[in-house]
């Protein structure tokens, strides 16, 4: 546990430092935000549309702050310093996947208000706990496939490009049950509790590659 | 599924039959394909096989005798009957 | 070499097995009472669709074995199985568009799960070409391409359980993957039909491996008589090397 | 006594091309093993495989007694490597830095106070690692490979960027004479045949020769650079 809060720090301390992920990622999903409003030519939404139109877009940030997790390890040598502690390799996976499990929370803070103010029809207030419920569960399956995704990617030529070809379809399923519970919490007239199929759906994703990525990340490293 | 399938109508066999061929030509194509591209990966690995037995004769011989090369001459007649 | 043994009587088998079931699906088995002619086309694109996906999941069991040995020669086994059930994937995707479309008018339906599970893992699995291109040494190549096929032959019961709850289970199905619910006669065509393509996926898997060592030892052997200087360097490829 | 390093027959290639082509040396405890070469022939690649970073392809490895790689996490703790690269992020302090591989070491904190005195950066420790001179920079990337106090230290250039009065100030951690096993490589090879006990000449990853520095003649030299 201690080498995963030591990197985490690092990380959370380097992003304080540069502010080169996070405020990216905001502004991304802020922008989105208002490119949906004219492309959808609609100045509120409920329902199934808004559902879609939230979780696409935090897909699409969490896929842009992925890209930026390993570039500090890559480009001045974090890899090596790691590689050269005695430490448990896989307490990188872990701790990165917490920093990036925390920047979207972050990102969330934010981003859902900005949603309610610009395109939510129906309030926000009493359908913020399911929201939560949903949000929670679906970022923590962003951050795993992630930082898998982006491990993988970070020792390729394209990485740019190979991390969101390969992130996108993995995430699939997790998208579909995450749209699909945050439609009925977002239904335009009563506020429904997110539906328990999904939340296991989600939760039954979450756990599974929790323990993929955990059981291959050390290749990953190696070399 | 039932219900979609039992939507659609039995299709009468002439229109149907096309496109049963179809899907079963994509299929043929399919494997038709990969065996012409096995076919000319075939090619090179045998053309690459004959050089490097070309080279290793010139490296263990360099001028091979007047016998040896209508023995070679003869074998590679041989081949291509 | 040992790839080549068994190939001969494998491939023989093989035709043997695909022979009897074209026999069987044109002049055995009955017409279905909805679809009528149509209906042909499910002994083969069924057959195709789950030979590919069982060739995903067989790729990701023999990457296991090159993360556990580091032997590159499971690297290689496992390339080909995904890389064959990529082409057969493809047949499957293109012979199930052909059914939509005969059957509902349309080249694509997304109200079968299946064929949309499938198109998702389809996505998934043409990334594992492009990864593995653009990752130059071969030894990275081969370990991330096997992280790669693990965590993606683990995706595809998950997904295939996700998009047929996010369908609702409110269709019963008569084609379920196993032909469960078929008449007999139709069962027996469709399971020769499952094994002639299971076969046809072995046969090409063998000899396309078999081919790739011969390269190889090809290679290896140019290397040891001719020198260092005789080979050309190799380009960069997605195949192990 | 058993040697501190030893390889027999290391093998390491990349790709098709051979880094390292059976190589054989064994390092007495307390010795430097200066290593030679032009760029390329395998000098860092010698390093990182000693350092656990890269995996030998043949042959034996041992490292104090231990295997690699399968032993590698024992031999971890025990081995510091000084790179080509810092190993530090730019945008985090030289303390920032140093406090974090103190924690994935676990050595305490007071160590890395002790060490940026030692080497005379007390007062730029708290600026960021980017604004730093590249000699100081190479201070604290010494502070980093030394930090756990190992017993061997494998040095790729480690006078690299730094003036006279800096490397006096890093001689007491790295130099020769306190009992450290050292491996070292530099591009000046008159200073590393000072600094040795033991020469291994690299041509294209193959051993030219190996022997003590007195025996090695400007001749054989030459040909290692040429």
């Amino acid at each position: 546990m201690r080498p995963v809060l030591a990197v985490l720090r690092k990380d959370l301390r380097l992003e304080l430092r540069t502010f080169e992920t996070l405020p990216a990622m905001v502004l991304f999903s802020v922008s989105t935000f208002v490119i949906f409003h004219f492309a959808l030519a609609r100045s509120t939404i409920s329902g199934q549309l808004a559902a879609g139109v939230l979780t696409v877009t935090l897909l699409f940030a969490a896929l842009l702050g992925s890209g930026r997790l390993f570039v500090a390890e890559r480009e001045q040598g974090g890899f090596d310093a790691f590689l050269l502690a005695p430490v448990d390799r896989t307490s990188l996976l872990l701790a990165k996947a917490a920093a990036m499990f925390l920047f979207l929370a972050v990102l969330e803070v934010v981003a859902v208000p900005a949603f309610a103010l610009l395109l939510l029809g129906p309030s926000l207030g009493p359908r913020l706990p399911g929201l939560i419920a949903v949000l929670a569960l679906a970022d923590l399956a962003l951050a795993v496939i992630g930082t898998l995704v982006s491990a993988i990617a970070i020792h390729t030529r394209a990485r740019d490009m190979i991390s969101p070809i390969i992130g996108l379809p993995l995430l699939l399923p997790a998208l579909i049950a995450t749209a699909r519970a945050a439609a009925v919490v977002l239904a335009p007239h009563a506020a429904g509790t997110p539906p328990g199929r999904w939340l296991l759906i989600l939760a039954l994703y979450d756990v599974v590659f929790a323990l993929l990525s955990y059981a291959v990340f050390d290749f990953l490293l190696e070399d | 599924m039932t219900s979609v399938l039992a939507a659609a109508p039995a299709l009468p066999l002439h229109t149907a039959g096309p496109y049963v061929a179809a899907a079963y030509i994509v299929f043929v194509a399919l494997i038709l394909i990969y065996v012409a591209i096995m076919a000319r990966k075939l090619t090179r690995t045998q053309r690459e096989l004959r050089e490097l037995r070309r080279n290793l004769e010139v490296k263990e011989d360099p001028e091979p005798s007047v016998h040896e090369t209508s023995q070679r001459s003869e074998r590679a007649q041989e081949r291509i009957a | 070499m040992s790839y080549g043994r068994g190939l001969r009587v494998l491939s023989f088998v093989t035709i043997a097995t695909i022979t009897l079931a074209l026999a069987l699906v044109f002049f055995y088995a009955p017409l279905d009472v909805n679809q009528g002619f149509i209906q042909k086309i499910f002994y083969i694109h069924v057959p195709l669709a789950i030979t590919a996906l069982c060739g995903f999941v067989f790729g990701g069991l023999l990457a296991i074995g090159h993360l556990r040995t580091g032997d590159r020669k499971w690297d290689l086994r496992s390339y080909v199985a995904i890389h064959m059930a990529l082409i057969f994937g493809v047949a499957g995707l293109i012979t199930g568009s052909i059914w939509a479309k005969a059957s509902w008018g349309h080249w694509w339906v997304w109200s079968d799960p299946t064929l949309v599970s499938f198109l998702i893992v389809m996505l998934l699995f043409a990334t594992y070409q492009p990864l593995r291109f653009s990752i130059e040494d071969p030894e990275r190549q081969a370990r991330y391409a096997s992280v790669f096929a693990i965590v993606a032959g683990a995706f595809v019961p998950l997904n295939f359980i996700a998009v047929r709850m996010a369908q609702g289970f409110v269709h019963p199905r008569v084609l379920t993957l196993t032909g469960g619910h078929l008449p007999g006669s139709m069962g027996l065509t469709f399971a020769i039909s499952l094994i002639g393509i299971a076969l046809l996926y072995t046969t090409l898997w063998k000899y396309e491996i078999a081919a790739k060592q011969a390269r190889m030892q090809l290679r290896r052997l140019r290397r040891a008589a001719l020198g260092e200087d005789a080979l050309r360097p190799l380009g960069r490829s997605a195949a192990p090397s | 006594m058993d040697p501190a390093i030893e390889l027999r027959g290391l093998t390491r290639r990349f790709g098709e091309r051979a880094a390292l082509k059976n190589v054989t040396v064994a390092v007495p405890p307390g010795a430097t093993l200066a290593v030679l070469g032009r760029n390329g022939a395998g000098k860092s690649t010698l390093l990182r495989i000693l350092a656990t970073l890269l995996r030998p392809h043949a042959g034996e490895v041992s490292v104090l007694g231990q295997s690699l790689p399968r032993q590698a996490h024992a031999v971890r703790p025990k081995v510091g490597l000084l790179s080509h690269e810092p190993l530090l992020y730019r945008d985090l302090s030289g303390r920032e830095n140093l406090r974090y591989h103190a924690q994935l070491h676990r050595v305490a904190p007071e160590r890395v106070e002790q060490l940026l005195e030692a080497v005379g950066m007390g007062h730029r420790a708290d600026d960021p690692v980017r604004s730093l001179s590249r000699g100081l920079v190479q201070r604290v990337a010494v502070c980093r490979a030394v930090l756990h106090d190992p017993e061997v230290l494998l040095l790729d250039e480690p006078r690299a960027n730094l003036d006279p009065a800096a490397v006096e100030l890093i001689e007491p951690l790295i130099g020769r004479g306190n009992g450290h096993t050292r491996v070292l490589t530099s591009h000046d090879p008159r200073s590393a045949l000072d600094d040795a006990d033991l020469v291994l000449g690299l041509s294209d990853g193959m051993a030219a020769f190996v022997q003590s520095p007195g025996e090695v003649t400007s001749e054989q030299l030459r040909e290692l650079y040429e």
